[in-house]
């Protein structure tokens, strides 16, 4: 039985429990996958999962009733958010159902996008597209294009540890072994930069942002949501205006907000619809917290989380006695 | 010293607003930079206050509680412990140097020690110079208005 | 091509003077800065203005005063929101800004001839003042005036300068009311209603003006039902949150109807063919 | 009029004598986004294909002052302070270049409540008079256009100045208004007459590359009926996740905030982009809210955008099918299906109103 | 709204540096600004009138001095605007003394910065609202956690002043370290002699509840309105009908059970009463030595009772006592000294704690007052004290001074002459600390009278060498090497927080050293007040001290109890947090960081909330900082109100660009 069909079934033996299984659809070209929000057997039907299943469906859970007993299908990924969101009692362990699946890595659009970009080619055009030999293969412009998925998957697949659900009621397909090594090399690298050139950049990437806070919509974690700090006038952190320092300060707040939660799923990255790349900013916090506290959001539900936590004597802060 | 900067401190009232206290009660000169906030704790210290007041054009930042162990709520700057230093490692990501905020602890008696870290950071920030602001379009920006810019590496 | 002005900019006004209503409400009497233009000022009543605190925002209250007394424009503030409360830390002097008059007015002179039963709860009562009082002022133009105008307490019941007039005038019926019994209230107890039914106004030739928070509203238009009459005959004005006040920014709309513009007035007719997003 | 026609390689020196004069605003790639930036030598505008962000801005910014205002007080008796508001407009010339017809459409959606016989938005009104639009025909759509079901076609020219088709070895140039007149009047520009049946060829394949129309229009009717159906709009609004990519990338969104902003002892009053997918929107200072959920709000998206609109104006559908809102939705909300569930899925009936 | 700005001159105090006409100058350009003047002293009775008349003439919202430091003057001047009919929280300091007349000599510096923290000022202000006390009844009972000579004068003295006591005791007794002292310093008078009669007050006096062999389990509530929950533990005897005859005792044939009370030097029965003069007088077993428990068989001690009190399936019972005040007077234990390996650590049974010593020379000891030696029951010529055993050692991490080491072991010094008349003392010791009242003649006496030889030296090691303990250290005054055959090593171990502190400290919402030791509101101004209100310390529970320190200390807190009983009603501080409640999303993020428990978790219309218990709450905004939506906001400090500041200051220089 393939991993799809073991995961129908296991939905299908499920859903009699459950208010709304959330897992993936058909969206609406081939290229693309779209939440989908099961609540009868024939909308199992309408399961998929490959690896263009980007979105972290966990972000839905906390927009549901506390009555609801809803179902969640998550990759490895996708499921430290909702360890997370257990850990934060935002949602309740009993009623939520966690299909869980091993997970190779999915693929960026940014970069499908940018491969055919390279060859003159649009992925908005992009008719057909399957999965044959480790490749994505994608009919676009009448041409036949054939692309690696190690050329464009997702970067968080190349450094991910978490290839499991890390939580689950039901668990689909053989778990993978292998976990990759993050160095956090991206950040080094970034960081090899003077600090001008890093503000430099943070103000071309900022000057395209639109304020639509899809970024945050799309987080699991960003639970405030509707009475958020970037929007009130009580308190008023930051003006309407559409200002770069506006704009930055907002990416503070959501970056600030997250420390010691993100699980680095990336999603506010993938949500921006101008590719503001605003995973960077949570992976610098993340790095940090890593160093300084041994923590990796997202693994432990019963954890008490760094910046809610303290110890008397710490052991990696170097007090600044001057 | 060259002309002043913007430096703003956010001090806990019980110690280290003391600490300030006892410095002027002492007559112990410092430098005019810095302009101070008096908070309730150091655990009070949302770090996006710090960020609000960098990027909103202040040269430096210094924050000064309560020691660890007596902080005047028990457990106030052990929260700003943590949630500082997280803050000023996230500085430079952001082309922030982070020696232009740190924090530091003064009880409410070391009215010299609070001089010493004044004076200490004051011409910390002096070395530093005048802050980069993100708002401030750049002369670099202007010219290369347009230019593709490349993905990360 | 015309040139139209600006929908957006404020005439700047002056209090003169405020009046504390109750704890919650405070009155505002202004005017315009110009003086030809406070000559020249026009409205009906119903109509609204958005009033601003420069630097804090706008929010849109009623005219309670009449166009009849052009003395100053009124305008009576219960605290809820940021401007509201900014509103109500103002004293006699201060500048606001004004942008009147916007919105639809009570169809007066379709009233003219006929009988009018107000029926106002709490701050409710301001749109209702004006009515009343422009009717007052061109009494021989309507019917028997009656008005039901009820508060939660004694404390709580605004526009008490006017109580004295309303209450002791031959050419009008005035019911006070109270939800509870309270020391020293020498009028009526019982819910707007309830009391209402107690009345009975006869709907014949009679229209029906309300206003008032929306529990209140739901009852009165039942009671009003009951008492026979017409959805056509009954009048309300509606609350949303508005912001340019012209139709444009998009959020006080109900369906195809934006209240800032459609609105505030209503007959129950119309507002049983608005969709339910209220 | 006759047809122009402009090479390839003399496309650059075009924009730089439109630009001598005005803004011109060009898409630009930045990372994989492309974005309307103001022209200058050396940018290479991407005309391949649509930008992420429409020239919405070029007339209508993300963010503006309404007005100014300043507070003064009366040396002699500090208490009284008086206050002047300034009209505050900032409409500077402007061509936008290589948008698409859609882009340009969507201004006419504004036009009609923005600038009407009773109110005229006087910054928007301005800057609409200031700003022409030099519009690229689509020569291979995208799998989310569908402006040929709203009564538009990729070649149409109807709210742009100027229409440019690729055709071989460059564009051909077409004047679309009288005030196009004056940007085509450019020696770099040749006859292109010849070239007119080409791009006949290039907008019929392209049009035929949207697949069949579909008619929205029973919409209009049909989501009045669903107004009360909250099952339906819960199920369709599922997915959505209450951003604002939808509206702010909109080129038909209009919505806008006003919020005031105070340094000392002057100050702006600010108008910028508001999302109606948003909580706040209607959010009332009592806590009241008329649209509370996201169902609510998504039905007054679509609602308005395919029944309250054209109901109000007489038929026009407040979308220039651009597809942004589907293609650019972090969780593909596709509005397209929505407008056809809500024609072709029976309305549930309220138990009782 | 209408601020008023007066500026101070304090005499040339400010004026000197600063040119307060230009700060008042500038401060009438700033929004809000009203009214702006200079002023010789603000704070001096025609200072505050000028205020007042200003607020009442202009009609002004608020007022803005700058002047001192507020921690000086800031309540003065709220006072003074409460005078003036507005909310005394409608105020606002800019300390432009302190911070910067007094630390920069350069006028034009200083001018311009007066002008900034003043501007801030303003901006905060228009960002104030009025704030208002709650009034709260207040429950007069008070707790005493610890029934040592400092719990025992706490509740003596709080009875005496007409309150309800509860006094909780850990062991089955009271009395405390104090009841296993021989004698006390410096007069040498009978340790049980001056505690009995006390004891036996608190026995009976009619206000005082006593709950021996009881814990504390929980606390809740804030000041004034305390709930305790206190477990009771099982004794395995009824109190109520036991009378304390001691039959059971006699009978009982478990003799060999540890003796707590006597510093195990001796033992017990299984079933005992710790000491004659123990109160209350009860019988208790102990269920690890009594053969009944261990094996089922026995039972004697319930036949003999003659009043049926022995109950063997005794549980631990839960109480919950209502007070509004709690003195914790928990005392203290002796260090680990097994950390001292050169002392032998525990495995010569010749060497023995100071304590160990004072049950020795006890009459009512284990050996009947007279001093033998364990390991051979003989008695000891040559005894050897070391002082400073865990105190004033880094090394073992006691870095303090216990403080009253050197005190008693002179007096051990002495009474082992008197016991002993042809015993010789060594007394080692780092200094003396005799800093009391007949304290360093008292020491004195031990040298010159009772002929004590004080060597001034560390230790360095112990050993055992026939029959003798050869006790090896160093006379750095003579800096020699110096060996003492002695037949008996008593070790002055220093004290540390008795067992338990920290738990009980968590408990008690305060705050507590790593010693054990619980945290005082202010080291000088407030000994015996926590930073919780309505907690308060006696005795060495805050810090080792010696009898009448702790008796003062007793006193001291019982004072503060009754000071706070003289209301009927408390003021809350309104200065706490508040939650918008359409703001929160019920995460309890706060309540997780509140040192205080003053969050707890409420529901409103089915919705998870925080709510604020404004009287717990101390008004520190860590709640604040850490709810990211904003909801929760510690009134007077809200984020508009430091936002406000932040951004006058920020503006101010491109205003002036």
């Amino acid at each position: 039985m393939s991993l799809q069909d073991e995961l129908k079934a296991q939905i299908v033996k499920r859903l009699p429990e459950l208010d709304v299984v959330i897992g993936w659809g058909q969206g609406y070209d081939s290229l693309h996958r779209t939440p989908l929000f099961i609540t009868s057997e024939a909308d199992v039907d309408k399961l998929v999962f490959d690896p263009l299943c980007v979105h972290n469906l966990s972000t839905y859970l906390t927009r549901y009733g506390s009555a609801k007993r809803i179902g969640v299908v998550v990759k490895g990924c996708d499921s430290r958010s909702v360890v997370e969101l257990l850990q934060e009692k935002l949602i309740h362990r009993d009623k939520v159902m966690v299909f869980g699946l091993p997970c190779e890595g999915v693929a960026d659009l940014g970069k499908v996008k940018r491969a055919l970009a390279a060859k003159d080619l649009d992925m908005g055009r992009v008719r057909a597209a399957s999965f044959a030999d480790g490749d994505l293969v994608v009919t676009v412009s009448g041409q036949e294009i054939r692309l690696p998925m190690a050329e464009v998957q997702a970067d968080k697949c190349g450094r991910c540890r978490y290839h499991n659900a890390v939580i689950h009621d039901e668990f689909a397909g053989q778990p993978i072994t292998e976990a990759a090594p993050d160095t956090y090399a991206d950040v080094a690298a970034f960081e090899e930069q003077t600090l001008e050139e890093r503000m430099e950049f943070w103000r071309e990437q900022m000057e395209r942002c639109v304020r639509c806070y899809a970024c945050r919509n799309a987080c699991p974690l960003c639970v405030c949501r509707d009475y958020c700090i970037g929007q009130s006038r009580e308190p008023n952190w930051v003006s309407q205006r559409d200002g770069l320092e506006e704009k930055f300060f907002f990416q503070m707040i959501h970056a600030t907000h997250l420390a010691g939660r993100c699980t680095e799923c990336g999603e506010c990255e993938r949500a921006c619809p101008v590719d503001i790349p605003l995973l960077l900013l949570k992976r610098k916090l993340g790095k940090e917290i890593l160093e300084l506290f041994d923590y990796r959001a997202g693994t432990d539900p019963d954890a008490k989380p760094p910046l809610l936590n303290f110890k008397v004597q710490e052991d990696t802060i170097n007090e600044r006695g001057w | 010293m060259d002309k002043e900067l913007r430096i703003v401190g956010f001090l806990c009232n019980w110690c280290s607003y003391g600490g300030a206290d006892t410095a002027g009660v002492g007559r112990f000169v410092q430098p005019t930079d810095l302009r101070i906030i008096r908070m309730p704790c150091s655990g009070r210290i949302d770090p996006l206050f710090v960020l609000k007041t960098l990027i909103g054009g202040a040269d430096g930042v210094l924050v000064s509680g309560c020691h660890p162990r007596d902080c005047h709520y028990a457990e106030g700057n052990y929260y700003a412990r943590r949630r500082l230093e997280v803050l000023k490692r996230f500085l430079p990501i952001i082309g922030i140097d982070p020696g232009r905020f740190e924090y530091t602890w003064v009880s409410a008696s070391e009215g010299q020690r609070w001089q010493h870290v004044v004076t200490s950071f004051t011409n910390q920030i002096h070395a530093l110079g005048p802050v980069q602001r993100i708002g401030r379009q750049s002369l670099a920006k202007a010219c290369s208005l347009g230019t593709v810019l490349e993905p990360l590496a | 091509m015309t040139t139209l002005p600006n929908p957006y900019i404020p005439e700047i006004a002056t209090i003169i003077e405020t009046i504390q209503e109750t704890p919650a409400i405070k009155t505002f009497r202004v005017t315009l800065n110009t003086p030809e233009r406070m000559k020249s000022f026009r409205y009906e009543p119903g109509q609204v203005g958005q009033l601003s605190v420069f630097g804090v925002g706008e929010a849109t209250f009623v005219i309670n005063s009449p166009p009849t007394r052009m003395d100053y424009l009124q305008f009576s503030v219960m605290a809820a929101g940021e401007v509201t409360s900014r509103l109500h830390s103002l004293k006699a002097g201060d500048q606001i800004g004004v942008r009147a008059p916007l919105g639809n007015a009570f169809p007066y002179e379709s009233m003219k001839g006929k009988n009018v039963v107000f029926v106002g709860g709490g701050i409710g009562m301001a749109p209702l003042r004006t009515l009343l009082l422009f009717m007052l002022d061109n009494r021989k133009d309507y019917g028997d005036i009656s008005l039901l105008y009820g508060a939660r307490s004694p404390e709580d019941m605004a526009f008490r300068y006017d109580l004295p007039d309303w209450t002791t005038r031959k050419d009008m019926k005035t019911v006070l009311t109270i939800d509870r019994e309270a020391p020293g209230w020498e009028h009526t107890v019982g819910l707007i209603p309830n009391v209402l039914l107690d009345m009975n106004p006869s709907p014949e030739n009679t229209v029906a003006v309300t206003c008032g928070p929306p529990i209140m509203i739901k009852f009165t238009l039942q009671a009003l039902k009951k008492l026979g009459f017409p959805d056509e005959s009954i009048y309300t004005t509606l609350e949303k949150r508005m912001k340019c006040g012209v139709g444009i920014c998009g959020r006080c709309n109900i369906g195809t109807k934006y209240v800032c513009m459609d609105g505030p007035v209503f007959t129950y007719a119309e507002l049983k063919k608005l969709p339910s997003e209220l | 009029m006759d047809a122009l026609f402009l090479a390839d390689d003399k496309l650059s020196a075009w924009l730089g004598e439109l630009a001598a004069a005005r803004r011109v605003l060009v898409p630009v790639r930045e990372r994989e986004a492309v974005v309307f930036r103001p022209y200058a030598a050396g940018v290479t505008p991407v005309l391949d294909r649509q930008a992420n962000v429409p020239p919405k801005a070029s007339v209508f910014p993300a963010s503006e002052a309404l007005m100014s205002f300043r507070y003064t007080k009366n040396p002699e008796n500090l208490g009284q302070v008086a206050v002047e508001v300034h009209e505050t407009i900032d409409a500077p010339p402007t061509v936008v270049f290589g948008g698409r017809p859609c882009d340009a459409r969507g201004f006419l959606v504004f036009d009609r409540v923005y600038d009407t016989p009773k109110i005229q938005d006087t910054a928007y009104k301005k800057r609409r008079e200031n700003t022409l639009f030099v519009t690229l025909a689509c020569d291979d759509p995208q799998n989310t256009c569908f402006c040929n079901s709203i009564g538009s076609s990729p070649y149409d020219a109807t709210g742009s100045d100027v229409l440019l088709t690729p055709v071989s070895g460059g564009y051909l140039v077409e004047c679309a208004s009288e005030r196009g007149k004056e940007l085509v009047e450019s020696k770099l520009l040749s006859d292109g007459n010849a070239l007119r049946e080409e791009a006949k060829t290039v907008h019929a394949s392209a049009l035929s590359a949207l697949g069949p129309a579909w008619n929205p229009s029973p919409a209009k009717a049909k989501l009045i009926e669903k107004f009360e159906d909250m099952g339906f709009w819960e199920d369709v609004s599922a997915k959505c996740i209450s951003c604002g990519a939808c509206t702010y990338l909109c080129p038909t969104c209009y919505c806008f905030n006003v919020t005031d902003e105070r340094t000392g002892m002057k100050g702006e009053r600010i108008r910028t982009w508001d999302t109606c997918m948003s909580y706040l929107f209607t959010l009332e200072a009592s806590g009241h809210n008329p649209r509370p959920t996201k169902a609510h709000r998504l039905k007054n998206r679509v609602g308005h955008k395919f029944s309250y609109y054209p109901e109000i104006h007489g038929g026009p559908i407040a979308c220039c099918g651009c597809g942004r809102c589907i293609s650019l939705c972090p969780v593909s909300v596709d509005i397209r299906e929505i407008v056809r569930l809500s024609i072709e899925r029976p309305t549930a009936k309220p138990e009782n109103k | 709204m209408k601020i008023g700005v007066f500026v101070c001159h304090c005499g040339s105090n400010i004026a000197g540096t600063v040119d307060v006409v230009q700060v008042a100058e500038a401060a009438k350009s700033m929004p809000e600004v009203a009214f702006a003047k200079d002023t010789m002293y603000a704070c001096s009775e025609p200072g505050q009138q000028g205020i007042i008349d200003a607020i009442k003439e202009m009609g002004l919202d608020g007022a803005v001095v700058a002047s001192c430091t507020p921690r000086m003057h800031g309540s003065t001047f709220m006072r003074t605007v409460a005078r003036a009919g507005l909310n005394p929280y409608m105020f606002e300091m800019a300390n432009i003394r302190e911070h910067v007349s007094w630390i920069g000599k350069d006028k034009v510096a200083n001018t311009r910065k007066a002008i900034d923290l003043v501007r801030m000022a303003v901006a905060k202000l228009a960002q104030n609202k009025p704030l208002y006390s709650q009034s709260f009844s207040i429950n007069k009972r008070v707790m005493i956690i610890g029934g040592g000579v400092a719990g025992i004068q706490a509740a003596l003295d709080c009875a005496d002043g007409g309150l309800q006591v509860v006094l909780v005791e850990k062991t089955t007794t009271i009395g405390g370290k104090m009841a296993k002292l021989d004698k006390t310093f410096p007069t040498v008078d009978c340790s049980s002699c001056i505690l009995g009669p006390r004891m036996v007050d608190v026995a009976q006096h009619p206000n005082i509840t006593l709950h021996a062999s009881a814990e504390v389990d929980e606390v809740f509530g804030y000041v004034g309105n305390y709930q305790v929950e206190v477990r009771k533990k099982a004794t395995y005897v009824n109190w109520k009908t036991c009378t304390g005859c001691g039959a059971c005792m006699e009978k009982c044939p478990s003799k060999k059970s540890k003796d707590p009370f006597n510093e195990l030097i001796g033992t017990t029965t299984a079933i005992n009463i710790p000491f004659p003069q123990a109160i209350p007088k009860r019988a208790s077993i102990d269920r690890d030595s009594c053969i009944k428990f261990k094996t089922g068989k026995c039972g004697i001690c319930a036949k003999v009772c003659p009043t049926k009190a022995i109950d063997y399936d005794q549980q631990d019972e839960m109480i919950t006592e209502e007070v509004g005040a709690i003195i914790a007077a928990t005392g203290f234990d002796l260090m680990d000294w097994h950390v001292y390996g050169q002392y032998g650590a525990g495995r010569y049974p010749d060497v023995i704690t100071s304590l160990q010593y004072e049950r020795m020379l006890s009459a009512s000891g284990p050996t009947g007052g007279h001093i033998k030696r364990p390991s051979d029951k003989k008695e000891p010529k040559t005894i050897v004290f070391i002082q400073c055993v865990g105190s004033r050692d880094k090394s073992v991490g006691r870095p303090y001074c216990t403080g009253f080491c050197c005190m008693y072991t002179a007096k051990q010094a002495i009474l082992t002459k008197d016991h002993i008349p042809d015993s010789e003392s060594y007394v080692f010791y780092m200094d003396i600390r005799a800093p009391g009242k007949m304290y360093d003649e008292f020491t004195r006496r031990a040298m010159e009278e009772y002929g004590a030889k004080y060597i001034r030296g560390r230790v360095s090691m112990v050993y055992p060498q026939d029959g003798k303990m050869i006790v090896r250290g160093v006379d750095t005054l003579a800096g020699a090497q110096v060996e003492v055959e002695a037949d008996l090593v008593v070790l002055a171990v220093g004290a540390e927080g008795a067992a338990g502190s920290a738990q009980l400290a968590e408990k008690l919402r305060i705050s507590y050293d790593s010693y054990g030791f619980f945290m005082e509101g202010h080291p000088k101004l407030k000994p015996v007040e926590t930073n919780t209100a309505g907690v308060y310390l006696a005795g060495c529970a805050q810090g080792p001290k010696d009898i009448p320190s702790s008796v003062a200390q007793g006193s001291a807190a019982a004072a503060k109890v009754l000071s706070l009983f003289s209301k009927d009603q408390l003021q809350s501080d309104p200065q706490v947090s508040k939650v918008d409640l359409k703001r929160c999303v019920g995460c309890m993020k706060c309540a997780i960081t509140c040192p205080f428990g003053a969050i707890k978790e409420t529901e409103v219309r089915g919705e998870i909330k925080a709510q604020v218990i404004e009287t717990i709450c101390q008004g520190c905004g860590i709640c604040t900082s850490t709810c990211r939506q904003g909801a929760i906001q510690l009134q007077n400090f809200t984020d508009n109100q430091i936002l406000a500041e932040v951004n006058a200051l920020l503006s101010s220089e491109t205003e002036e660009a």
